[in-house]
């Protein structure tokens, strides 16, 4: 099906859309890993080495920018004296407990949702998607004093299920299109051959297992990166990287290499799980709609 | 003989039952029907996702339909308006700007988004590359909103910054950081989301280049079409569903995150990136002026399910499904 | 091993009525297919006999026993569906392992088993292989066997072989029939197939939008059937039905067409209600039991207008006077050409008539 | 969301009650809380008037309190040391710091909201107490309480720098305190003294007076210098710009930078009200008038011979300009004299830079009367008591407060991280006597002879505007200002859209 195959042939004109094809991805890979490489190298940098700059419009003197005696004090500093060792396990722990309960719940709520037929189904199906539409700003107070109400600020508890609020819509949503392709024939054979619903529910299961795993990995990464609801309903017992690396940025001074440093530590993890779950990210991304 | 509406034949026939078009039909009704089983099944299995939505729901949008509708000031006071929060905000200029700031912002970011990333589609595939390029470009979209704020804030910085050591270098600007003018402020923020969120674009078009029908594209070239002839006429076709519902889906997040902009900017200078969630976050955790944040919360609401539904029509449209079918 | 009654059964999407009034009673270990076009209620019918779907209204029991109310995994049934239903991720062994898994057999039951369907499908060779390694064929295999080893009281098959090619397909209906006959187990089969339906079932159940329209062997139903929707549906190529007039000539019958006037044989003018004598009929014959001639003879005039020469016969399209056509089954030596003025013959014995208002047989 | 506080409290049971019940359930209830990490929990043990000090200290041993504050140097200072105030009290102290903005948003949130989740609350003068006074108990009642533990210095206005006890604490009832002064940054002048040494000669050949920076200096001083500063840099020099201003994000820091200069000239004040007290109905807003347009255009001729990135630059970046050395001259708070004095990150370091009191105002721009001074400016932290705590929570959280300004801890503000204390007797410590001095130990000190000795002092200092909607007005202020220093629009215009839109607020 691919296009790819289409033959093509070798023309003066096409020989100058190669030569510009390859520029042009020079060009887009660097500006897409320049900050990543300058966040990188700023966190082994001195306040001092992470403030030089050559004079304006000497490119002879770039070179300043790897001038420097590599730190690793910032890191250091992150996990000894600012407590980035508790924010990472917090991060771990919310965005990792939220994304098992929205994919546990979502999907046994996905595979009803595609099974079964009842009036205002689509109605049901939007309203739950709307839930993640939601600007979070617009609905921040509300559920602040919900999770007041439960005791839950500032605890690892509260800030999975505030994770959960975006990531368990997106879970039922994306999940119910994995059951939909699988036949549901195959459950039906299941009962008859003896199980139950629910041992024919388990039963199809492993048909879904790579995409659920893949979408565990989504959800771990949404919640990761999540700032408001972090700052908000996780602020204090449950601060997770995103609000701590912000909070760096004292009145007194930013401290640069250890807002890099966190940077790093909170970027890093998530492109590895990034491309892991490289084949689903589009799905992931574009809300099922578009398949690879 | 009876005649029916359709033009059916259809008569009594000699052992008293009825017949249409040369077969027996049956129209009496059962005499009584079995009881139907409670299937409490799927219920039980949508319960407790449904009743965390719902909790997570309902509540905040009845709060804010309520809020709306109050006046709360300084003190713990809180009084009944009606609709004058929903009143006042149409002669606030500083709503409609927002408005219109988030329609601008949004607007900069998928043109450039679309332009570069449908480009680099183009380009990528079936380059020998695309895989670990591709790859490589997803990178930033990893990053959590707020981190890459704080990074290209460092970067645009006028004292210390790479990027703007670059733009002063080359004479796109001058002393004046980009976030530091009311030019080019928000081109900063778009930047930064044209930074992070190209390759998704890439990636969406890429996935619907490789559905483009082979025979589609071989026909018109065999009729006679160039490379640009037959992207124009076959393959953008093929890809538009999947543009508009990446156009939906970057609006969306437009319009939920504000993130970069707070780090960046947060909503300055003279106010030319206060894009209306900005605004919107002043009036309820700095003014703390909650009816009149409920109100414009609402209309924010509103106008993103609006986008919504829409988005969902679009999964739902043939195009769309044509799109599952390729899978 | 039991029979199944089927009582007064409805069936209910919402308003649409998929199943009216259904009554099929089919004995131990018998053979019955449920024939139909789509739509027509078969496979809700098979569905509500599994246990897969709610019975609306009426009572299905196997042997004594009420199943209405019994869920799939208690009704002792087995079941093929028509896309095979495979676990994709299991080998065939292990598909074919499940049912008997779940109801806790001991390992050595389920080899003996399985060894015994895979000889019987001839799959044992693949029993190792994961569904997606297997052919069309082999899959349907799998899907039989996993059937066979559970041993089940009655057999569902839901158009088991309509996605295969047709050699397979042939094949697969001797292969089937066989199994039955060996397994002795009673089998409802359904399909849309009259082929299958033909040259498998003991007995037939034709269904039409809903409503069973007949239910009787299969000779019963090619030769007897009991309306003109039936006649027309069972038979390929279909039954001519040609409008005539029934005329008392001389205190015999007549049927009259503007083309020809055949006279009724004496068993058949009784069959024909005396009151509907100067009446119109819808007169129905097979195509094999017209004879064609070429040149005008005594007969029924008529006028070739197509020969489709298929090998072992040779299918002519006739136009009669008037409006009338009919399709004429005969030897491959037919040498008609188009447009040549021909003489056909009907096998009066085998004719049917049919009421023109309701399409009831009279005989 | 506005229901009546709930009580927090859990137990009010006395200890040896407790220990009489074996404290299985309670301990359980206790530590349950503990567990879920941010409530305030409660023990008692009652006392009397006459019992030992020690006593009334450890009246709530065993409880647990939340502290909400800034990310400055006191909070950092008093985290660093909370061992001495548990061993001290048996209270056990949560400290959450955050972005001022952070904290007035969830603060915010939380007294809104009717609750007490953060029953210790750092309330900046203006953003956090003129905003949400209402929400803040009066300290009044616990200082009369002799059961409980006081401050052998008192509280009175003496004991704390001139007027600090009435800018956070004073809102709007007179002889009510809301919060005691915790955390101080006063505005002064940082210059580069070797920078302008050098550059004196040249710039008394235009300017025919010198280049040097007194309690004299006008703000139209400033504006020559900045301008001197500038040309010297267009004509190719490499010099530093002269000025900078502190118009990035952080509106309230905006406000306060054009309030100098705006008080500088007639003491002009932004309403009609008690700058001490402040008030709930302000009143029309003096913007628009003749004073103000004509500031906002000497404001506007000193942004535009500002360093360039002057929109981006907020009070923590303006500071690290001055620290890189791209300006010679800002209006700065006093508590960044330590990062500007620290070598290792600045290079306005080692004895370039000298402190003086913030500019003079210049007679003849004044427009409505009034005298010409050195308007100052500050934003005192006050340490607040969240009302809709309980009573006990309130009391427990009245010993921390007075802890947290006491003279040791103060003390130690000032000498480990570069702080700036808020209690006079800190002062006349031998060793802060020395480092006012150079060579400093505590950098911080360089400026208190402008700020202590000067700038807070009658008729310098300017406290308000205290008005409900603070926050609002900050962000209409800055908004405009910033309009009009971005060219996109007049002096007048700006002031008229203040107006408007402040009165607005204040339902003129």
């Amino acid at each position: 099906m691919a296009s790819r195959d289409v033959v093509a042939y070798k023309t003066p004109l096409s020989r100058i859309w190669n030569i510009f094809t390859v520029v042009f991805i020079a060009f887009y890979l660097l500006w897409t890993l320049l900050p990543l490489m300058i966040m990188f190298f700023s966190s082994f940098k001195d306040l001092l080495a992470a403030f030089q700059l050559p004079p304006v419009g000497a490119f002879s003197k770039i070179g300043l920018f790897f001038d420097f005696t590599p730190t690793t004090k910032h890191y250091y500093n992150l996990f000894v004296n600012l407590g980035f060792s508790t924010y990472f396990a917090n991060s771990i722990i919310s965005a990792g407990g939220s994304a098992i309960i929205s994919v546990v719940l979502g999907s046994m709520c996905a595979y009803a949702l595609s099974r079964y037929e009842f009036r205002g189904k689509p109605d049901l199906f939007f309203w739950i998607i709307s839930t993640r539409m939601a600007p979070v700003v617009a609905v921040l107070v509300p559920l602040y004093a919900i999770f007041r109400g439960a005791d839950l600020i500032g605890t690892k508890a509260g800030l999975i299920l505030a994770f959960t609020t975006f990531n368990l819509p997106f879970a039922i949503w994306i999940l119910k299109g994995f059951f939909d392709n699988v036949p549901y024939a195959i459950e039906e054979a299941s009962m008859v051959d003896g199980s139950t619903r629910f041992q024919a529910f388990r039963a199809i299961l492993p048909l879904v297992a790579p995409g659920i795993g893949a979408f565990v990995i989504l959800c771990i990464l949404f919640a990761w990166n999540d700032f408001l609801f972090s700052s908000i309903i996780g602020s204090g017992g449950a601060k997770t990287l995103p609000p701590a690396t912000v909070q760096l940025v004292q009145p007194q001074n930013i401290q640069w290499g250890s807002i890099m440093a966190a940077g790093v530590v909170t970027t890093l993890p998530m492109m590895f799980l990034g491309l892991l779950i490289r084949r689903y990210l589009v799905t992931g991304l574009t809300m099922g709609a578009v398949r690879e | 003989m009876v005649s029916t509406g359709s033009g059916n034949a259809v008569s009594t026939a000699h052992d008293g039952e009825r017949y249409v078009e040369g077969a027996r039909v049956i129209e009496h009704m059962p005499a009584s029907l079995n009881a139907v089983p409670p299937s409490r099944y799927y219920l039980w299995l949508m319960a407790p996702a449904l009743i965390v939505l719902a909790a997570i729901s309902i509540y905040p949008f009845f709060w804010l339909i309520w809020m709306s509708l109050q006046n709360v000031g300084a003190g713990p006071e809180v009084e009944f308006v009606g609709l004058k929060n929903f009143i006042k905000l149409w002669s606030d200029d500083k709503f409609w700007m927002g408005w219109i700031l988030l329609f601008k912002y949004s607007f900069f970011c998928m043109f450039f988004e679309i332009t570069i990333g449908v480009f680099l589609a183009v380009v990528l595939n079936g380059h020998r590359f695309e895989n670990i390029l591709i790859t490589i470009f997803l990178m930033p979209m990893m990053m959590a909103p707020a981190i890459a704020g704080l990074v290209w804030y460092y970067l645009f910085n006028s004292t210390f910054g790479w990027y703007h050591w670059l733009f002063q270098s080359l004479g796109i600007l001058g002393e004046t950081s980009i976030i530091g003018s009311t030019e080019t402020a928000m081109a900063g923020i778009v930047m930064v989301d044209i930074w992070q969120w190209t390759p998704l674009i890439t990636l969406i078009t890429l996935a619907g280049m490789k559905r483009v029908p082979r025979d589609q594209l071989e026909a018109n070239m065999v009729d006679g079409a160039s490379a640009i002839r037959n992207f124009i006429a076959i393959t953008l076709p093929n890809i538009y569903p999947f543009l508009l519902i990446a156009i939906m889906l970057r609006f969306m997040d437009n319009f939920r995150f504000i993130d970069v902009i707070m780090r960046l900017t947060g909503g300055g200078p003279a106010e030319v990136t206060k894009v209306l969630p900005v605004y919107l976050f002043d009036v309820s955790f700095v003014y703390f002026k909650l009816g009149r944040g409920s109100a414009i919360a609402l209309t924010l609401l509103i106008v993103t399910i609006i986008f919504g539904k829409l988005l969902v029509k679009v999964f739902e449209s043939p195009a769309s499904k044509r799109i599952d079918q390729g899978n | 091993m039991a029979s199944v009654t089927i009582t007064n059964v409805w069936k209910y999407y919402g308003k649409t009525v998929a199943v009216k009034d259904l009554n099929i009673t089919c004995n131990d270990g018998e053979f019955v297919s449920v024939l139909g076009p789509s739509g027509c209620g078969k496979s809700s019918t098979l569905r509500m006999l599994a246990g897969l779907e709610h019975i609306s209204a009426g009572d299905i029991h196997f042997g004594d026993t009420r199943v209405n109310d019994l869920e799939p995994k208690d009704r002792d049934i087995a079941m093929v569906f028509e896309n095979y239903a495979l676990y994709p991720h299991k080998t065939v062994y292990e598909n074919m392992a499940n049912p008997l898994r779940l109801r806790g057999e001991s390992e050595d039951l389920i080899k003996k088993r399985i060894a015994f369907a895979a000889e019987m499908l001839e799959i044992e060779h693949l029993l190792q292989r994961k569904p997606m390694e297997l052919s069309g064929g082999q899959k349907q295999r799998t899907a039989i066997g996993r059937a066979i080893v559970r041993e089940p009281k009655l057999f569902l098959f839901d158009e088991p072989i309509a996605h295969l090619d047709a050699k397979l397909r042939a094949r697969m209906r001797g292969e089937l029939k066989l199994m039955q006959r060996r397994l002795g187990t009673t089998m409802i089969y359904v399909t849309h197939d009259q082929l299958e339906a033909m040259s498998m079932a003991d007995r037939i159940a034709v269904m039409h939008n809903g409503v069973l329209q007949q239910f009787g062997t299969p000779q019963d139903i090619y030769n007897h059937p009991v309306n003109e929707w039936v006649a027309g549906f069972v038979g390929e190529p279909p039954m001519n039905f040609i409008d005539c007039d029934i005329v008392d000539e001389g205190g015999k019958l007549h049927a009259v067409h503007s083309s020809f006037k055949v006279a009724l044989t004496e068993g058949h003018a009784k069959l024909l209600n005396g009151a509907l004598r100067d009446k119109s009929v819808r007169m129905g014959i097979r195509p094999d039991q017209i004879s064609i001639s070429v040149g005008s003879g005594s007969g029924v005039d008529g006028r070739i207008k197509l020969t489709e020469p298929l090998g072992g016969d040779t299918l002519v399209n006739v136009d009669l006077k008037g409006a009338d056509q009919v399709l004429v089954k005969t030897n491959p030596d037919f040498s008609g050409a188009m447009d040549q003025a021909c003489t056909l013959t009907f096998d009066t014995s085998r004719w049917h008539f049919f009421s023109k208002e309701t399409g009831v047989a009279y005989f | 969301m506005f229901s009546k506080p709930k009580d927090a409290l859990y137990t009010s049971i006395s200890r040896r009650k407790f220990l009489e019940l074996g404290g299985g359930a309670a301990t359980a209830l206790g530590t349950g809380s503990l567990a879920v990490g941010m409530n305030s929990v409660m023990m008692r043990t009652p006392v009397q008037a006459a019992s030992s000090q020690e006593a009334k200290m450890k009246q709530y041993a065993g409880s647990k309190l939340v502290f909400m504050s800034e990310n400055t140097p006191p909070s950092f200072a008093i985290r660093d040391k909370i061992k001495d105030f548990y061993d001290a009290t048996g209270i056990t102290v949560e400290i959450l710091t955050d972005d001022l903005p952070v904290v007035l948003q969830k603060v915010g949130i939380d007294v809104k909201g009717g609750k007490a989740d953060f029953p210790v609350i750092y309330a900046q003068d203006k953003p956090i107490g003129a905003a949400l006074a209402d929400y803040l108990a009066d300290f009044g009642k616990f200082i009369k309480d002799d059961t409980l533990p006081q401050d052998p210095e008192g509280y009175g206005a003496d004991v704390w720098f001139d007027n600090f006890l009435d800018a956070c604490g004073s809102m709007y009832e007179k002889g009510k305190i809301v919060a005691l002064p915790y955390d101080a940054a006063v505005a002064c002048t940082f210059y580069r003294q070797d920078l302008f040494e050098k550059y004196t000669k040249d710039f008394e050949k235009d300017y025919k007076y010198r280049m040097e920076f007194t309690a004299k200096t006008t703000w139209k001083n400033v504006l020559d210098y900045a301008t001197f500063f500038k040309k010297l840099k267009q004509a190719g020099q490499d010099v530093p710009y002269g000025y900078a201003q502190h118009l990035g994000t952080f509106a309230w820091t905006t406000q306060l930078d054009i309030q100098r200069l705006m008080y500088s000239h007639g003491q002009w004040l932004d309403f009609n009200i008690d700058d001490v007290l402040g008030s709930k109905k302000p009143g029309p807003t003096n913007w628009g008038d003749a004073t103000s347009v004509e500031m906002m255009k000497q404001f506007k001729a000193m942004a535009d011979v500002s360093h360039p990135d002057n929109l981006a630059n907020g009070t923590l970046e303006l500071n690290t300009v001055y620290q890189s050395g791209q300006i010679a001259m800002q209006v700065q708070y006093h508590e960044f004299a330590a990062s500007v004095e620290d070598e290792k990150t600045s290079k306005a370091a080692g004895g370039k830079t000298a402190y003086a009191p913030c500019p003079l105002g210049e007679a003849s721009w004044i427009k409505n009367g009034g005298k010409a001074v050195n308007g100052t400016n500050c934003g005192i932290g006050g340490i607040a008591i969240n009302k809709n705590a309980s009573e006990d929570i309130q009391r427990a959280a009245f010993i921390f407060a007075t802890h947290a300004v006491s003279k040791k801890v103060q003390y130690s503000v000032l000498t480990g991280l570069g702080g700036t204390p808020t209690r006079k007797s800190v002062l006349a410590e031998p060793d802060v006597v020395a480092a006012r001095k150079r060579p400093s130990k505590m950098p911080n000190a360089l400026t208190f002879e402008s700020v202590y000795d000067f700038g807070i002092k009658a008729p310098n200092f300017v406290l308000g505007p205290k008005i409900p909607e603070v926050n609002e007005y900050h962000k209409i202020l800055a908004a405009e200002l910033t309009k009009c220093v971005a060219g996109k629009q007049s002096p007048e215009d700006a002031c008229k859209a203040i107006k408007k839109q402040t009165d607005n607020v204040n339902d003129i």
